[in-house]
């Protein structure tokens, strides 16, 4: 197998039996879909207006959550001194273990956005736009997590310094996804919203991966 | 231009361009605070017209000032010249000021314009990421005990953060939003009234020079800080050596 | 051995390495000045120096993890200079305190991900595995590990994945007699192989080496 | 300072130098109190009959967000050996890591809760009630939680063991806890409510307290 | 010494130590069977074997951080037995290679929680920091020691808070040679306050100890 290959497997086993990441954040989601329905109790339907945000909202908070260790073991156990010395450049690097993320965190939120969406009231009708967005905007969310993570390797207060970092650029998918969910069901197209989100995420693409490396480099002093 | 670049070159050019700026920022600031409270009422807007005169120069200065601040990054990435990581750290108050008193002034009158503090639009939402990059600059550029991985880390996120400003400046073109679009820096000529054209300038160039004079201080009490560093430094060798 | 087979499991690219006026600082502490070193194929050297003098800061720097504030590292084959990053990335292994090791996950996972991640074979891990007797540990989580089992492990990924330049960082104190010579025996091997051995050590190696002493007291 | 004090400073210096756990866990709380009424629009006063629930269910997930490492690192890095050969018997171990949570992350989050009371619309008076409880349930919530890192050390998986564990303890304080403002909201007494919180919180102590320490001891093999 | 100052900043309670039978098995493999020892006050004994054999095991079973599947550890004081929870309160210390220390706090907050649990005074701790040369490396973070600047801050806590009883793996290792005078030196002392030091090692002591051998191979 080839490098990338290896390391994204290696990740991706990492995040499963490592810290149980996934799950934690899914049943994050989850019961999110579970208690904000009984605390509505009759007014379901007033909720529905509330669900795009509130979905978004959780997804973005889900993946940050997740991030703190992307880098951060790594960087304290000699593994990223390993990879240094390996086949793949600093940006592959970190576009591989943004990928894993997204894998193994991203997808399965994004499905998880789902039984959430329906449990809030949102319109059947807008489950698969809603399942589009949020894979996407989970990796946007990836890609920027993956930046910030990067950047504070080896800082104090990592895990804070990660969310401060990271919320502002985290700001636009939120709005471009929860918008097109908005737009849709108000009988608008939601095509801008969501090219908009697309654009967000190649951008967050090119910049996370480049920004991470460079994130890679300093941490090694 | 590059001469500059020397702090000590930098401090004696500068030097002499501190107080006069502190004196013409306060004197453009009294004028055009007393102007604004001259000009005649708007027909639409009334009294919370003279908002504009606060509101605008704070909004233009914080773009400005990132922009400044994300070039100090790139050149503290090019030539890791600790001079540029200053001038990008001198930056983040002030600019963040400005920001947030956009942000506020823009919420204060939004209320009796468009009868609501807030919207996620495109302009005021890329405009309250610009706050926040502002301050995750600083917090992560204060987060390291080595100085040379805080400098690195925070330009690169500095030089991301130049994105949000064409996004922040367009934003009324590109997307239909709530906010005015530009009336003042556009192509084919401003289109404001004269009546308020000019306090308004006197504004923004007050809002300039202000900025102006907080960052040059700024710097030069980094440099004078780093001088009696390297003093203590050679000092402390001087000692060990006898 | 002839080249035909050396090629195989053995040492190819014959890498000269020279160290040019090299600075090295912490903090605000410069560790050493002015170091100059060059070694040849077959070459080993110990780098000797108190606690703090900056003998693995030396390995992070000839690796290009930390850049040095003056000279440089030079890296050659045959005659010719290679790319530092380059030179990382496919002629070099690093031996030090932190393995990279992920402590709840199991030996063979570990290895497996090194070695391969290194550029080795499956076959030459299997080689490596007999070699260094890690088949029983194998299966057990690396935490389970006894100090001087987990260094042989980590050893396990330089035999597996042939490189010329290996820097070593103490890399003999946790063992035991028995496998101080074993190890001994597999540096030998390497430097007859044309590679280089580059050590920082406190008690000598079993091997003949050139000593460069590094920096002054901590 | 004797042995308890000791761990306990250590304790919440780490929580805010190493992690950022409470900040992050408290601007989670505050984003709640930002976007969700930014969501609603005008329909701001129903929104308070989903008060109750929502604040209890951030509650809840911003102090089991932060427990996953509660023993994790320590039993990595040789700390826990440590601490066994100091001056405190291993339940008071336990009690006093929780205890440093609590102040560290339950307290603050539980101060978080009024604007976000405020925010989602809650009537002014049922504030003093909304802080008692949510300090309370940020207790209980402790607890439960170092019973489940105390557990989960060592475990492969060893989040998603705890979520699992614990996920079912939290959900009586949510009950008693928004049940407390829900009855005071209806014009009914909070007080039976609150003393099953109170006794919540107890059987919480004793039992994580207990089945913590026998957690540590397990994971000395 | 007289017994008035060893109150003060020496060992005083005379503590003996004695293994009978003792069995340890980790995961499937019984590590070791019917090891007996009994150590004085003054005593010091290196623990030796293979990698593997049970040396560090063995440690954290007279620590009492790992049951023995057969036979048992003796604490005695004036012949009076202990019990074991307080012996490993109060008279012992165990200095393994995972120290306990958290690599992004600095080296004086985390020596400073270290003594302070284990008992010891703040004047203690300065004399300790004087002892090891530590001074100038209290105010960096942990990640930042050399290996041997990490051992040293580790020993310190042993001589800032004194307890009887030093359970010692692989003490000298990354130390150099200047400094394992001296850490032989520390022991010596401690030895002669009634002190006593197990210690497993690959390398001898540089203090005169009894050798007891620990399983068979790996
Ligand atoms: C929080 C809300 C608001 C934010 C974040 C905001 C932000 C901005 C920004 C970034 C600019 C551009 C400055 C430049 O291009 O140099 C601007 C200009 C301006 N804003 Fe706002 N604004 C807000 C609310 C308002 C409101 C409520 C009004 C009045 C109805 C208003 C009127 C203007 C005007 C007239 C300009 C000048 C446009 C031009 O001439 O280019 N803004 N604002
Ligand atoms: N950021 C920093 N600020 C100040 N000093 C630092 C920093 N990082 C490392 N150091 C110091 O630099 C030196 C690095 O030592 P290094 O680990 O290279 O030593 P060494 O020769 O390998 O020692 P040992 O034999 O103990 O392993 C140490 O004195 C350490 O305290
Ligand atoms: N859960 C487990 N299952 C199986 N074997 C285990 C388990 N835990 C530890 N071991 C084995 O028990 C032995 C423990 O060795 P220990 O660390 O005591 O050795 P040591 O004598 O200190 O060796 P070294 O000299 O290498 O430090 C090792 O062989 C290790 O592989
Ligand atoms: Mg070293
Ligand atoms: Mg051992």
């Amino acid at each position: 197998m080839n490098g990338a290959g290896l390391l994204l497997r290696r990740e991706m086993a990492l995040a499963w039996n490592g810290g149980g990441g996934p799950l934690l954040a899914c049943g994050f989601l989850l019961s999110l879909a579970v208690i904000v329905p009984l605390g509505a109790g009759p007014q379901l339907d007033q909720l529905a207006n509330l669900a795009p945000g509130l979905v978004w909202l959780a997804l973005s908070l889900a993946s940050l959550l997740t991030l703190e260790r992307l880098f951060e073991r790594d960087f304290e156990d000699g593994t990223l001194d390993l990879l240094a010395m390996g086949p793949l450049a600093d940006e592959a690097v970190v576009g591989v273990k943004v990928l894993a993320h997204w894998l193994t965190i991203g997808l399965p939120l994004a499905l998880m956005t789902l039984p959430v969406g329906i449990s809030l009231g949102l319109a059947p009708d807008q489950l698969p736009l809603l399942a589009v967005t949020a894979a996407l905007g989970a990796l946007a969310f990836s890609f920027t997590g993956g930046l910030g993570a990067a950047l504070a390797i080896g800082a104090r207060k990592g895990g804070l310094l990660i969310a401060v970092i990271v919320l502002p650029l985290f700001l636009p998918p939120v709005i471009f996804g929860a918008g097109a969910l908005v737009a849709q069901a108000d009988g608008r197209s939601p095509g801008p919203a969501l090219a908009l989100l697309a654009a967000c995420v190649l951008v967050a693409g090119v910049v996370g991966v480049l920004a991470g490396a460079a994130g890679l480099r300093g941490s090694r002093t | 231009m590059f001469g500059l670049a020397n702090p000590d070159t930098f401090a004696r050019v500068t030097r002499p361009l501190i107080a006069p700026l502190w004196v013409i920022a306060a004197g453009l600031l009294i004028t055009g605070a007393v102007w604004a409270f001259r000009v005649p009422e708007d027909a639409l807007q009334g009294d919370t017209v003279r908002i504009l005169f606060i509101h605008v120069p704070a909004a233009s200065l914080g773009l400005a000032v990132y922009g400044a601040l994300g070039l100090s990054c790139l050149f503290y990435l090019i030539f890791r010249h600790s001079l540029a990581d200053a001038a990008a750290r001198a930056a983040v108050l002030p600019g963040a000021a400005y920001t947030g008193l956009a942000l506020i002034t823009g919420a204060l009158w939004g209320q009796p314009m468009w009868g609501t503090w807030w919207v996620w639009d495109a302009r005021l939402t890329s405009m309250l990421v610009l706050f926040l990059l502002y301050i995750a600059y600083a917090v992560l550029r204060g987060a390291f005990d080595d100085e040379g991985r805080a400098a690195r880390a925070a330009s690169v996120l500095g030089l991301v953060g130049l994105i949000n400003l064409p996004i922040v400046k367009f934003s009324v073109d590109w997307w239909n939003t709530l906010h005015q679009p530009a009336s003042l820096l556009r192509a084919g000529g401003t289109s404001l009234d004269p009546a308020y054209l000019w306090p308004l300038l006197i504004m923004m160039a007050a809002y300039f020079a202000l900025f102006l004079a907080i960052w040059l201080t700024t710097l030069h009490t980094e440099i004078m800080r780093r001088r009696v560093l390297a003093m203590r430094a050679r000092q402390a060798r001087e000692d060990r050596h006898v | 051995m002839d080249i035909e087979s050396r090629s195989q499991h053995g040492v190819r690219p014959m890498i000269t390495l020279s160290l040019k006026d090299l600075a090295v600082r912490r903090g605000d502490r410069t560790l050493f000045e002015g170091l100059d070193l060059d070694v040849a194929p077959g070459e080993a050297v110990s780098l000797t120096g108190a606690n703090g003098a900056g003998k693995s800061s030396l390995l992070r720097v000839v690796a290009g993890l930390l850049a040095p504030v003056a000279g440089a590292v030079r890296f050659e084959e045959g005659g010719q200079a290679l790319e530092p990053a380059e030179a990382r990335a496919r002629h070099l292994h690093l031996l030090g305190h932190q393995d990279g090791f992920r402590s709840g996950r199991t030996a063979a996972d570990e290895l497996a991900f090194q070695v391969g991640w290194c550029g080795g074979t499956v076959e030459a891990m299997e080689a490596a595995v007999r070699r260094l007797a890690l088949g029983a540990l194998l299966p057990l989580e690396v935490r389970r590990l006894s100090a001087g089992q987990r260094r042989r492990l980590a050893l396990a990924r330089l035999l597996a994945a042939p490189r010329p330049v290996w820097l070593l960082d103490e890399p003999l104190s946790p063992l035991d007699s028995h496998w101080r010579a074993e190890v001994g025996q597999i540096l030998q091997a390497h430097l007859e192989g044309g590679g280089m051995v580059l050590a920082a050590v406190h008690d000598p190696l079993p091997i003949p080496a050139r000593t460069c002493p590094v920096g002054g007291a901590a």
